[in-house]
């Protein structure tokens, strides 16, 4: 291996490792100004080099490009890695689930009124959790969209049914009531 | 002749200050405090010839050097210390701050050094969405329980109240659609033309509002209906349009004074 | 070097491709349930690995951890790749940041005495870019607000730690130092 092969192999691998989506072969070319030939041989001695060093991470070629890729086998250590950031439910999603649970079915709309802001990403969220649910529509005009939880919420919150969720005082007026 | 004063900005009366002290090389434990006052206002003198806007922080430390000055003229002070009697000189409080200010703003140009060499390291990008989507929440909810439900609830409840809203659900708003015929309805009943401002009046919500406005849009859009506004800033008047095939213009302004 | 450590070497390779932030020890410690002196080691022998085979990136200490870095030479081509950086500091928000750094927790009242002018759009701009944060309320009149340096305070510096800040000493040929 000459020096200019040596270069071009460090190149690559800072490109690589400042890259989060895979390097298509002509924007290496583009930016490091090699030849297609000579990009394809660095790569291809890195790889080989990975794979004799056992290296924790692979060279892979994916959607037409490359990129630094771990192995299977350390999927559970990422996991626990990212496990703190996997999403539960942000403070939205949780306010327009409250609102839901405590006020099925409800339309969007009626959401909105309770929260004075839009609910639309929360309730893609919560469906798309299986958390609510389509049941019906509201028989009025536009005849609009109607929600409610399903069993999946009964399931994670450990609840038997709607009635074991925690009472409201007294003070608090049930919106959907005085109508 | 016209020339140009260049004249160094500096990043406050200290930084001004020090750079008297460095160009004269000035002692700073002992600064000739008329001079420097004088060079002093010099600068503030040139500053506002050439309209340089100086903060009012300049003016109280012109202040502090005259003040310090005429202190200078006056017997000198006394105090006793452990040791002894000691002189008290009216410099010391602004020495000790000039020499504070000067380490932080040393220490600024070391920052940079180290601003300058980093900004040439590049660290590992990762692709935050796809690697958090490798790896689905087993329980959607995660630690959440159903007291914590009951919480946002309760907090929905009272922001409502804090909005001065009273906790009522009206019926729902209508749709585009049921705005539009609601309107094409008025609009019938009223064969000489509607105020804008009556046809948004039966509105509940903003929203509602917006929607009507919307339909409003739509219909002019379709040629169905046009407006009419006879003097800028006035009543908007909309009428049904009795001609659509004729392609009637559906904004007709005529400017104030018509 | 025995498969165990050649094993934790893999797992950090793995852990550290996939973190865009700096891996601390107690973190590593947590994912792997790996001992401190295991883990040291095998970053160290990674560390030396990079170096002796040319690798295009190495493993740099930051910010109280560990993360993978490119080297300035290559910066020229890192920068046709991803976005430009911020622009730098100015001269008065450096002067701002190396008071907090050094005095830190501290008010606006107490930068603005050491600096002898306002600090309000300094500090404005440190908060936006995230290099200093709020850090609790001075028990003083009017319980003013205080600050102090950030994470990414560190990172942009370069710094392991705050004691990795250069010693606060007077330059030594200053002119007006002669006394």
């Amino acid at each position: 291996m000459n020096l200019y092969q040596q270069e071009t192999k460090e190149i690559l691998e800072a490109l690589l490792l400042c890259s989060a989506e895979p390097l298509t072969l002509s924007a290496l070319i583009e930016i490091t100004g090699y030849e297609s030939g000579q990009i394809l041989e660095a790569l291809g001695y890195l790889q080989q080099e990975y794979v004799q060093q056992g290296r924790g991470f692979e060279i892979c070629e994916i959607a037409g490009g490359w990129m630094f890729a771990t192995f299977p086998k350390h999927a559970p250590y990422i996991e626990k890695l990212v496990k703190p950031r996997l999403s539960t439910l942000t403070p939205a999603s949780l306010e327009v689930l409250s609102i839901i649970a405590y006020r099925q079915p409800i339309t969007r709309a009626e959401m909105e009124e309770i929260r004075g802001v839009s609910c639309d990403s929360s309730v893609n969220t919560l469906l798309e959790r299986n958390l609510i649910r389509e049941s019906g529509r509201k028989d009025a005009p536009g005849r609009p969209i109607l929600f409610s939880t399903t069993t999946d919420f009964l399931k994670y919150f450990g609840l038997t049914s709607l009635q074991d969720l925690p009472a409201l005082e007294p003070g608090e007026a049930s919106p959907s009531d005085n109508k | 002749m016209s020339y140009q004063v260049v004249l160094p900005v500096f990043e406050g009366p200290l930084d001004l200050l020090l750079h008297l002290i460095d160009t004269h090389k000035l002692d700073i434990y002992n600064i000739p405090i008329a001079f420097i006052t004088g060079q002093y206002m010099d600068y503030l003198k040139q500053a506002e010839e050439i309209d340089l806007n100086l903060s009012g922080d300049f003016l109280v430390m012109a202040g502090t050097l005259l003040a310090i000055k005429a202190k200078m003229l006056l017997p000198k002070r006394l105090q006793e210390t452990e040791e002894g009697v000691e002189e008290l000189d009216p410099r010391d409080e602004l020495v000790e701050k000039l020499l504070e200010y000067r380490l932080y703003k040393e220490n600024a140009q070391e920052l940079k050094k180290m601003e300058t060499s980093q900004t040439r390291i590049y660290y590992r990008e990762v692709d935050d969405k796809r690697l958090l989507a490798l790896f689905p929440p087993p329980n959607p909810i995660g630690n959440l329980k159903a007291a914590d439900l009951h919480t946002a609830f309760q907090e929905v409840l009272r922001l409502m109240a804090a909005r001065g809203q009273t906790i009522t659900l009206h019926k729902d708003t209508m749709s585009l659609k049921e705005h539009m015929d609601l309107m094409m309805d008025t609009l019938a009943r009223h064969g000489g033309g509607v105020k804008f401002a009556d046809l948004l009046e039966p509105c509940q919500s903003v929203m509602e509002v917006v929607t009507a406005f919307l339909a409003l849009l739509e219909l002019l859009a379709k040629g169905r209906v046009w407006v009419r506004q006879t003097s800028l800033f006035g009543e908007i008047f909309v009428c049904i349009n009795n001609f659509p095939e004729k392609g009637e213009p559906a904004f007709e302004s005529v400017s104030a004074g018509d």
